[in-house]
C-alpha cells in the first residue's frame, strides 16, 4: 500500500456526526422489532381482513336460513337463526359425498398419471440434444395456457366431430363417432386427460429440476464403483429424489382437488353428476339453487375436510423447505 | 496394484486447452502428488485417469494395458471426491458396503468386510449413523472406506482434505501415509497445497496451465526447482526473487542485484555457467528464508546489508521482512526471540549451496 | 463419458418428436381453428381439415368488432371490453399482491424464526381459537348493524388483530418455540378450494357494492396470489447474503435503506419474474371473475364462458381466435420466465 | 479512535450459547485478534460490538458509553464480512461511496475522497468495474476500501483472507498489518488460523466454545498458554501432550510418563509446591512440549538424557520435516531440520527442552507451570522411578 496517502479524518461539517450515540426511544423507527412489525403488519391485517372476515361471515351465515332470496342483508341472517341444521343435511347430502369421492378420483388418477409421465420425459430431457431448448419451451407451453381456454380446446377436441374422433377414424379405417362428453365413462376420461395434459409439464419441470439437481459426484461416485444405471436410479436417484417426489405429488395434490374451470367448460359437471367435482357441486348449490346457507355449510365443511388433509399433506413439505434444491 | 503411464495426453474443453502433451509414469505402489494452482489441469488429469472424461488425444496405460476405452465402472480404480460424495441418505455401514452390494456380494460378507474397514479408519462406532449427519471430518474417512472396500488398483484422491479443519487435516496427514503404507496401493493425489504434496507423496507431479513443470521426489522439487514457477510455489514463506545481472571482475563472477549493489559471488562452477549463458544480463537469483542467516556485523565481506522493515512473530520462528537495496524485499527466518527495530541495518548470509538462478526470461533454473 | 450407441439417440428423438407432439397437439388445434374459414370449423360435412387451406382474419375480427348479428345473441358485444378488463384487473391485482407481498417476504426471509417449522396442529388450534373467540362478535357487530359502514369494519378488524395477538402470547406461554403463524397461514391458503372462500368474499362484497367493480375484483386477485408472492419472494429474498443488508446499515443505512438501497435492487429480477407469474395467475383465473363480475368487468374466461354457454358448437372460429388472443400473453411471459415457474408454482419448495 | 469494552457479555441463541460472560478491553489504536476455530463464536463477538446483535447479558461500551441499545449505523464501526458483502450491482465506486451517501456528504467531496482511498489501494483502474468481474484480492482491496473511506472509530474485520490463496493470503497479511500501523486506529481481526493471529496481531483473544481462554500478547500466548486449548489452537502442529502420573516417593517428586519420567528438583521449587497442593486430587498431569522443543537423536546422545522411541512417519516439508516419534503409548510429534533425515520404524532417542516444558492439569486442562530453565524439571530414565 502507498504510504505517501493518507486518509483525512472525516470533518465534523462535512457530514452529519454520526458519533453522537443515539439511544432508543419510545417506538424508535430504527429499532428491529418495529422493522419487523411493520414489514409484516399489511400482510397480516390483509389475511386478516379478506380471509378471516368471511370465514367468519361463512360459518356465521351456515349457522342460519338466510338466503339472498328470503330478503334482508347478510348481517341480518341471524333472524333467520337455526343452530346449525344446514351441517345435518350436509352430512346426509349423498350428492355432497359422491361429488367429494369424484373429486379425489380424478385428482387421484390425474396426479399418478401426471408423475408417471413427468419422471418418463424428464429422463428424456435430462441430456443435450440438438434442439432441446425448442422442444422444452414447446414441451412447457401447456402449463401456460388459461385453463378455460383449455377447457374450451379439450370441449373442441372431444366433439363426435372433433379431430380426436378423426384420428381414431383414421387409424381404425372406418368411421368412428363416439361422443366423448356425453357418456358418463368417457367424460370422466376426457376429464382426467385434460388435467393430465395440462399439468404433465409441471411435474416434468420438477422432475427434471431434481434430476438436474442430483449431485454430480455422487452419480460419478456410484459409476467409479460399478454401478449401472439402473443400480443408480434405484439405490441413489429414487431416495435422493424422494422429498422432491413428495412435494410434487402434494403440491399437485392439493391443487388438482380444486379442479374447476376446465371441468366446467368442458362438461358443466355432466352428463348429469358424472363429472361433478366438489367446486361445480358448490357453484350450482349457490348460484342455480340460490341456497346460500346450505352452500356455507358445505363449504364449511369442506374447508374442515381440506385443512385436515392439508396439514397432514403440509408435514413433508415444512420440513424439507430448506433442505431440498 | 498398477502403474499408472500418460502418453502425450491432452484434453481440450472447446477452445480451452485443460492439459497438454503430458507424459507421465506413476509407478506402482507409491504414493504419488499432483500439486498445482486451482485451474492447471490437476483435476482433469485426475477425470482422465478415472474415465470421467475422454482425453482429446493421447493414450492411459495401466501397467501396459491401455485404458482409453474401458468404462470408468470397469477400471478398478478408487476415487476420492473433494466433496467426499457420500450417499447421504445412507447409513456409514451402508456407504462403505455399496461397492459391494452392486456387485451382488452377499450380506455376511458385506458386514464382515465392512467391518474391517471401519476398524482400520476408527469409524466403528458410527456404522448406523445416518451419513448426512456426519461431521466433514467422519465423511472424509467413509468416502475413503467406502473406494477402500473394493480394493482398486489405483487410489484417486482429489483434494481430500481441503474442506477439513487444519488440526484434523495435519493428523489425516499422517493418517493417510500409513494407511497407504499398510494397504500398499498406488495412490494419486491431487492438491493445490504444497504442505500436503510435500509430506505425503513420494513423487510430486507439479503443474501449470495445463502443463507438466516438474517431476520428482519432494526433496528434488523442493531443493531443485526447474523454474521460477515451482520455486515461487513450493515452500512457505515463498522464496525470495531478487533481480540481478551477471558481472565478471577480476576472474570473478558476480551475481548484481539490478535495484541496489548487493553482489553475491560466485563459485567457478556457476560463473563458468554463467558466462556461457545468452541471457546472463537478465537473471534472477532466489534464495529460500530459511536459508539465509541474519548478522549484526559484517564479519565476512559476502554479506548483503539490508534494512529490518517489519517482523512477522510466529511463534517458532520469527519471518523478519527487510529492504534489500531500493525496492527489494527479502524475508528471512530468524529465530523466535528475534526482536530488532524496523530500521536496524543487518547483514544477510548467503548459503552459497541453497543460491538459485534463474534466467527472468525463460524462468528456468540455470544449474 | 464415453459415447452413448446409435440407436439410443434415434430411439430417444422419436420419444421425444411423439411426446412433445401430442402435448402441442390441442393447443397447435386450437391456433389452427383461430385462422380457418367457416366451411373448415367442423367435419360436419365430412373432411376434417388438418391445416388452413384459406387461412383468414375474420375470427379475430368477428370477435373484437362490435355486435353484426351475425355470429352472436343481440346482448353480446364485442370481446374488447372484456380484454381491457383482464388487462386493468390482472396488472391492479398484481401490484397489489406485489406491494403486501414483498415486505412480508422480506420481514419472513430475514427476522423470522418461525417459517414453516410451527407444528400444524398449533397453526391449527390457533385458527380456531380466533374463529371461535370472533364470531360472537361478529353476530354482535352484526345486530348492532354497524358491520356495513366503516367503522364498524375498522373496529372489528382491530379486534381481530387484538385477539390474533393474544392468542399468539397465550399460545406462547405454554409452546415454547416458534410461534408465529404467519408463513404457514399464507400456505395454508392454497390448500382450500376458492370455492369454498369466494362465497363468503361474494356476500361480503356484494354488501360493499365492490360486486362488478375493478377494484373488487383488484382486492381479491391480490389476496389470492399474495401467497405465491410472499414464498417466491422470500426464495429470491433468502439467496441474498444477509451480509448484504447488514454491511448496509453498519455502512449508515437505516432498516428502510437497507432494504429499499441493496436489498431490493439486488431482487429486481426476481420481483420481475414474480410480477410476470402472478400476473399469468391472475390472468388465468375463471372461477373468482366468474362469481365477482357480471356486466361491466367480466374477463376474458368469463366473456368466453358466455359465448360457450349461449350457442354451443357454432363459433369455433371466433371463440379459438379469442382463445389464442387470451393465451398469448401467459404463454410469453411463462417462456420468459421458466426458470421460475416451478419455484412459483412449488411455493419456493423446489428451486431451479 | 475507540476503546472497546465488554462487560460480562453472553449472547445465545436458542439453546445455543455463543458466548460466555466475554469480558474483553481493546484498547485505542490496537490490532486486536480473536482466534479461536470455527463455531467458537467469534463472529457472534464481532456482531455484538457492530451492533448486529444485541447481548442477552451484559454491556458493551466504546468509548465509555454503553451502546447496547444504540443503532449500528451511528456507532460508526465499519465491518468487513468474511464474504466481504460488496454490493454485486453497484460498481467499485458506487461501493466505496455508500457510506458516505449515507452520510449525506457532498458529490464532490464523496469523489475526492473515494479517489484519495483508491490510490492508497492500488484499485483506481477498477473504480468502474462490478465487484463480479474483480479477482479474490481486488475485491478484499474494494472492501477495506469501503470501510477506510469514512474514517471510522473502529475497524471489524471477520476472517477477511480466509477465501484468498496461500500466496495472495501472504502478501495481503502484510499490507493488512502495515495499513494498521499507518492508520494506527482500533482495529479487531477474527481469525481461525493462528499464524495471521501470530504475525500481526498486538493482543491475541483465544476463544473456544464461546469462553474468553486467554487474551495476551502473541509471544505470552505461544509462550505461557492459559490451558490446554489455547497450547493446541496456537501453533502447528500443536503442542504435543504426555499423560503423567504424579508420584511421590522417598522425598521426591516424579511425573511418570509410560515409558519415562521427570523429576522435580529441589522442593524450594513454585512447581513442587503447586503440585504438592494439589496432591490428593490431581493425580495426573500433562506434560506439554512444543514440537521444535523436542530433539531426535539416531544414536543414544551423551550429553542429555534421551528416551527411546520408535519414528511412525515422517512428513518433508522442504524447510523442515515433521516426524511423528511413538514414545511409550503416544504417538508426540517432531520438528526436525530437513538435514536429519529418519526412516520409518527407525529407533531414535528424544530429548526434551526442559526450559520450555509446560504441565498442566489433566482433568480441567490448565496451565499449572512453565519451567523457564532447564534445571527446575529433570528428565529421569525408565527403572529409575517407579
Amino acid at each position: 500500500m502507498d504510504s505517501n496517502v493518507a486518509i483525512p479524518a472525516v470533518q465534523e461539517e462535512q457530514v452529519k456526526p454520526a458519533a453522537r450515540l443515539r439511544r432508543r426511544r419510545f417506538l424508535d423507527m430504527s429499532d428491529v422489532r418495529f422493522f419487523t412489525i411493520s414489514l409484516t403488519a399489511p400482510a397480516q391485517y390483509v389475511l386478516l381482513f379478506i380471509i378471516m372476515f368471511p370465514l367468519l361471515a361463512e360459518v356465521y351465515i351456515s349457522l342460519t336460513a338466510w338466503t339472498p332470496t328470503r330478503g334482508g342483508d347478510w348481517t341480518q341472517a341471524y333472524r333467520f337463526w337455526d343452530w346449525g341444521r344446514n351441517y345435518v343435511e350436509v352430512f346426509r347430502d349423498l350428492a355432497f359425498w359422491q361429488a367429494l369421492g369424484r373429486t379425489f378420483l380424478i385428482a387421484g388418477v390425474a396426479v399418478s398419471l401426471e408423475f408417471l409421465l413427468g419422471l418418463g420425459i424428464a429422463f428424456l430431457f435430462l441430456d443435450e440434444f440438438p434442439g432441446k431448448r425448442v422442444f422444452y419451451a414447446l414441451m412447457l407451453v401447456p402449463m401456460m395456457i388459461v385453463p378455460a381456454v383449455a377447457g374450451y380446446v379439450f370441449w373442441l377436441f372431444f366433439q363426435s366431430n372433433g379431430p380426436l374422433n378423426a384420428i381414431i377414424s383414421l387409424l381404425i379405417g372406418q368411421p368412428f363417432t363416439l361422443t366423448w362428453l356425453a357418456n358418463d365413462v368417457t367424460a370422466m376420461i376426457a376429464v382426467i386427460v385434460a388435467e393430465v395434459w395440462e399439468w404433465t409439464p409441471l411435474m416434468f419441470l420438477i422432475m427434471l429440476s431434481g434430476l438436474v439437481g442430483l449431485p454430480e459426484d455422487q452419480m460419478r461416485a456410484a459409476t467409479m464403483l460399478g454401478a449401472t444405471f439402473w443400480q443408480k436410479f434405484r439405490y441413489l436417484m429414487l431416495p435422493m429424489l424422494k422429498p422432491i417426489i413428495i412435494i410434487a405429488l402434494v403440491i399437485r395434490g392439493m391443487e388438482a382437488v380444486k379442479i374447476f374451470d376446465m371441468v366446467y367448460l368442458m362438461t358443466q359437471g355432466g352428463p348429469a353428476q358424472a363429472t361433478e367435482t366438489i367446486s361445480i357441486y358448490m357453484y350450482k348449490i349457490a348460484f342455480q339453487q340460490v341456497r346460500w346457507s346450505y352452500a356455507a355449510a358445505a363449504a364449511m365443511t369442506i374447508l374442515v375436510i381440506m385443512t385436515i388433509l392439508a396439514s397432514y399433506a403440509l408435514r413433508p413439505l415444512q420440513a424439507p423447505q430448506r433442505e431440498v434444491a | 496394484m498398477a502403474s499408472v503411464r500418460l502418453e502425450n495426453l491432452r484434453k481440450e474443453f472447446g477452445s480451452v486447452v485443460a492439459v497438454k502433451e503430458l507424459n507421465l509414469h506413476f509407478p506402482d505402489k507409491k504414493f504419488a502428488a499432483i500439486l498445482g494452482p486451482s485451474g492447471c489441469g490437476k483435476t482433469t488429469t485426475m477425470n482422465m485417469i478415472a474415465g470421467l472424461e475422454t482425453p482429446t488425444r493421447g493414450s492411459i496405460y495401466f501397467d501396459d494395458r491401455r485404458m482409453n476405452d474401458v468404462p470408468p465402472g470397469k477400471r478398478d480404480v478408487g476415487f476420492v471426491f473433494q466433496n467426499y460424495a457420500i450417499f447421504t441418505h445412507m447409513t456409514v455401514a451402508e456407504n462403505i458396503g455399496f461397492g459391494l452390494k452392486i456387485r451382488g456380494v452377499d450380506e455376511a460378507t458385506i458386514r464382515r468386510e465392512v467391518g474391517q474397514i471401519a476398524e482400520l479408519l476408527e469409524l466403528t462406532d458410527m456404522l448406523n449413523v445416518n451419513a448426512g449427519r456426519l461431521s466433514v471430518n467422519d465423511m472424509q474417512k467413509v468416502a475413503l472406506g467406502r473406494s477402500m472396500i473394493v480394493k482398486p488398483r489405483i487410489f484417486l484422491l482429489d483434494e481430500p482434505f481441503s474442506n477439513l479443519d487444519a488440526a484434523f487435516r495435519a493428523y489425516m496427514r499422517g493418517e493417510l501415509k500409513r494407511i497407504q503404507r499398510e494397504i500398499g496401493q498406488t495412490m494419486i493425489y491431487v492438491t493445490h497445497d504444497q504442505v500436503e504434496a510435500m509430506s505425503m507423496a513420494d513423487n510430486i507431479a507439479v503443474m501449470d496451465f495445463g502443463v507438466l513443470q516438474q517431476f520428482g521426489t519432494p526433496d528434488e522439487i523442493y531443493n531443485q526447482p526447474v523454474n521460477l514457477f515451482v520455486a515461487n510455489f513450493i515452500g512457505s514463506p515463498n522464496m525470495n526473487f531478487i533481480p540481478c545481472y551477471f558481472r565478471s571482475e577480476d576472474g570473478k563472477g558476480y551475481l548484481v542485484q539490478k535495484r541496489g549493489n548487493a553482489r553475491i559471488l560466485l563459485d567457478d562452477r556457476r560463473r563458468q555457467l554463467l558466462e556461457q549463458h545468452p541471457g546472463n544480463q537478465d537473471l534472477i537469483w532466489g534464495a529460500r528464508p530459511e536459508h539465509l542467516t541474519l548478522h549484526s556485523e559484517p564479519s565476512r565481506s559476502e554479506y548483503l546489508r539490508a534494512t529490518v522493515r517489519f517482523l512477522e512473530p510466529l511463534g517458532p520462528k520469527t519471518v523478519v521482512h527487510l529492504e534489500l537495496g531500493d525496492q527489494d524485499t527479502i524475508k528471512v527466518i530468524a529465530h523466535p526471540s528475534y526482536r530488532e527495530k524496523a530500521g536496524t541495518v543487518q547483514w544477510i548470509e548467503i548459503n552459497p549451496k541453497y543460491l538459485h538462478v534463474f534466467d527472468a526470461k525463460t524462468g528456468f533454473a540455470i544449474r | 463419458m464415453t459415447r452413448r450407441p446409435t440407436w439410443q439417440i434415434v430411439l430417444r428423438y422419436a420419444l421425444v418428436l411423439i411426446v412433445v407432439g401430442l402435448f402441442t397437439f390441442p393447443t397447435y388445434w386450437m391456433v389452427t381453428m383461430a385462422f380457418k374459414p367457416k366451411v373448415e370449423w367442423s367435419t360436419a360435412h365430412g373432411t376434417i381439415y388438418w391445416v388452413p387451406q384459406n387461412p383468414t382474419l375474420e375470427n379475430f375480427e368477428t370477435v373484437l368488432t362490435e355486435y353484426r348479428g351475425k355470429f352472436f345473441r343481440a346482448n353480446q358485444s364485442s370481446a374488447l371490453p372484456s380484454i381491457r378488463s383482464s388487462i386493468i384487473v390482472s396488472i391492479g391485482g398484481t401490484l397489489f399482491a406485489l406491494l403486501i407481498g414483498t415486505l412480508a417476504a422480506y420481514g419472513l426471509s430475514r427476522f423470522s424464526v418461525d417459517t414453516g417449522d410451527l407444528p400444524w396442529y398449533i397453526a391449527l388450534g390457533r385458527l380456531a381459537l380466533l374463529i371461535l373467540v370472533l364470531l360472537p362478535f361478529m353476530v354482535l357487530w352484526a345486530w348492532l348493524g354497524i358491520i356495513r359502514y366503516w367503522y364498524g369494519i375498522l373496529s372489528f378488524t382491530l379486534l381481530g388483530i387484538g385477539a390474533d395477538q393474544l392468542i399468539g402470547r397465550l399460545l406462547a406461554l405454554y409452546y415454547r418455540g416458534p410461534t408465529g403463524s404467519l408463513a404457514f397461514s399464507i400456505l395454508q391458503l392454497r390448500m382450500f378450494p376458492p370455492m369454498a372462500i369466494v362465497i363468503p368474499v361474494m356476500i361480503m362484497w356484494s354488501a360493499f357494492k365492490l360486486i362488478d367493480t375493478w377494484y373488487g375484483l383488484v382486492a381479491v386477485y391480490g389476496v389470492v396470489t399474495f401467497p405465491f408472492v410472499v414464498w417466491l419472494m422470500k426464495s429470491f429474498f433468502d439467496e441474498i447474503p444477509r451480509e448484504l443488508d447488514e454491511a448496509a446499515i453498519v455502512d449508515g443505512a437505516s432498516n428502510w435503506g437497507a432494504f429499499f438501497k441493496v436489498v431490493l435492487p439486488l431482487a429486481k429480477g426476481g420481483l420481475a419474474s414474480t410480477a410476470l407469474f402472478v400476473f399469468i395467475l391472475n390472468w388465468s383465473d375463471f372461477l373468482i371473475a366468474l362469481l365477482l363480475t357480471t356486466r361491466d368487468w367480466p374477463t376474458i374466461p368469463v366473456f368466453l364462458n358466455s359465448l360457450v354457454s349461449s350457442e354451443i358448437g357454432a363459433q369455433h372460429g371466433p371463440k379459438a381466435a379469442l382463445g389464442l388472443l387470451a393465451v398469448i400473453p401467459p404463454v410469453v411471459f411463462g417462456i420468459l420466465i421458466q426458470r421460475y415457474l416451478v419455484r412459483g408454482l412449488t411455493f419456493g419448495a423446489i428451486k431451479r | 479512535m475507540a476503546n472497546i469494552r465488554l462487560e460480562n457479555v453472553s449472547k445465545r441463541f436458542g439453546r445455543v450459547t455463543a458466548l460466555q460472560s466475554v469480558n474483553l478491553e481493546i484498547h485505542h489504536g490496537e490490532f486486536f485478534c480473536v482466534l479461536g476455530p470455527p463455531g467458537a463464536g467469534k463472529t457472534t463477538l464481532l456482531r455484538l460490538i457492530v451492533g448486529l446483535e444485541k447481548p442477552d447479558e451484559g454491556t458493551i461500551y466504546i468509548d465509555g458509553d454503553p451502546v447496547n441499545d444504540v443503532h449500528p449505523r451511528d456507532r460508526d464501526i465499519a465491518m468487513i464480512f468474511q464474504n466481504l458483502a460488496l454490493y454485486p450491482d453497484k460498481t467499485v465506486f458506487d461501493n466505496i461511496a455508500f457510506p458516505l451517501r449515507e452520510r449525506k456528504m457532498a458529490a464532490e467531496e464523496i469523489r475526492a475522497r473515494v479517489a484519495q482511498v483508491a490510490r492508497m489501494l492500488h484499485i483506481e483502474h477498477l473504480l468502474e468495474r462490478k465487484p463480479g468481474k474483480l479477482s479474490g484480492g481486488e475485491r478484499q482491496r474494494v472492501a477495506i476500501a469501503r470501510a477506510l473511506v469514512r474514517t471510522p472509530r473502529a475497524y471489524l474485520m471477520d476472517e477477511p483472507l480466509a477465501n484468498l490463496d496461500a500466496l495472495l493470503r501472504l502478501e495481503m497479511r502484510i499490507e493488512l498489518k502495515r495499513l494498521q500501523e499507518q492508520l494506527n486506529e482500533t482495529l479487531v481481526y477474527v481469525t481461525s488460523d493462528q499464524v495471521e493471529a501470530m504475525s500481526m496481531a498486538d493482543r491475541i483473544a483465544v476463544l473456544y466454545k464461546g469462553v474468553v481462554q486467554q487474551c495476551d500478547t502473541p509471544d505470552n500466548v505461544y509462550n505461557l498458554p492459559a490451558n490446554r486449548r489455547v497450547a493446541t489452537i496456537v501453533g502447528s502442529p500443536p503442542m504435543n501432550f504426555l499423560t503423567c502420573q504424579v508420584q511421590r516417593m522417598d522425598g521426591q517428586l516424579h511425573l511418570v510418563h509410560s515409558g519415562f519420567g521427570f523429576q522435580v528438583v529441589g522442593s524450594d521449587h513454585p512447581l513442587w509446591d503447586c503440585l504438592c497442593r494439589a496432591l490428593p486430587a490431581v493425580r495426573e498431569v500433562l506434560v506439554g512440549v512444543r514440537p521444535e522443543d523436542i530433539r531426535l537423536y539416531p544414536e543414544r546422545p551423551t550429553e542429555v538424557i534421551a528416551f527411546p522411541a520408535r519414528v511412525a512417519v515422517s512428513e518433508p516439508l522442504g524447510a523442515e520435516t515433521i516426524v511423528d516419534v511413538q514414545l511409550g503409548r503416544d504417538i508426540i510429534k517432531v520438528i526436525t531440520p530437513p538435514t536429519q533425515y529418519f526412516a520409518e520404524k527407525q529407533e531414535v532417542w528424544v530429548a526434551f527442552d526442559m526450559a520450555k516444558v509446560h504441565v498442566m492439569d489433566a482433568q480441567t486442562g490448565e496451565r499449572i507451570y512453565t519451567t523457564g530453565a532447564p534445571e527446575q524439571l529433570q528428565c529421569i530414565l525408565p527403572g529409575t522411578c517407579a
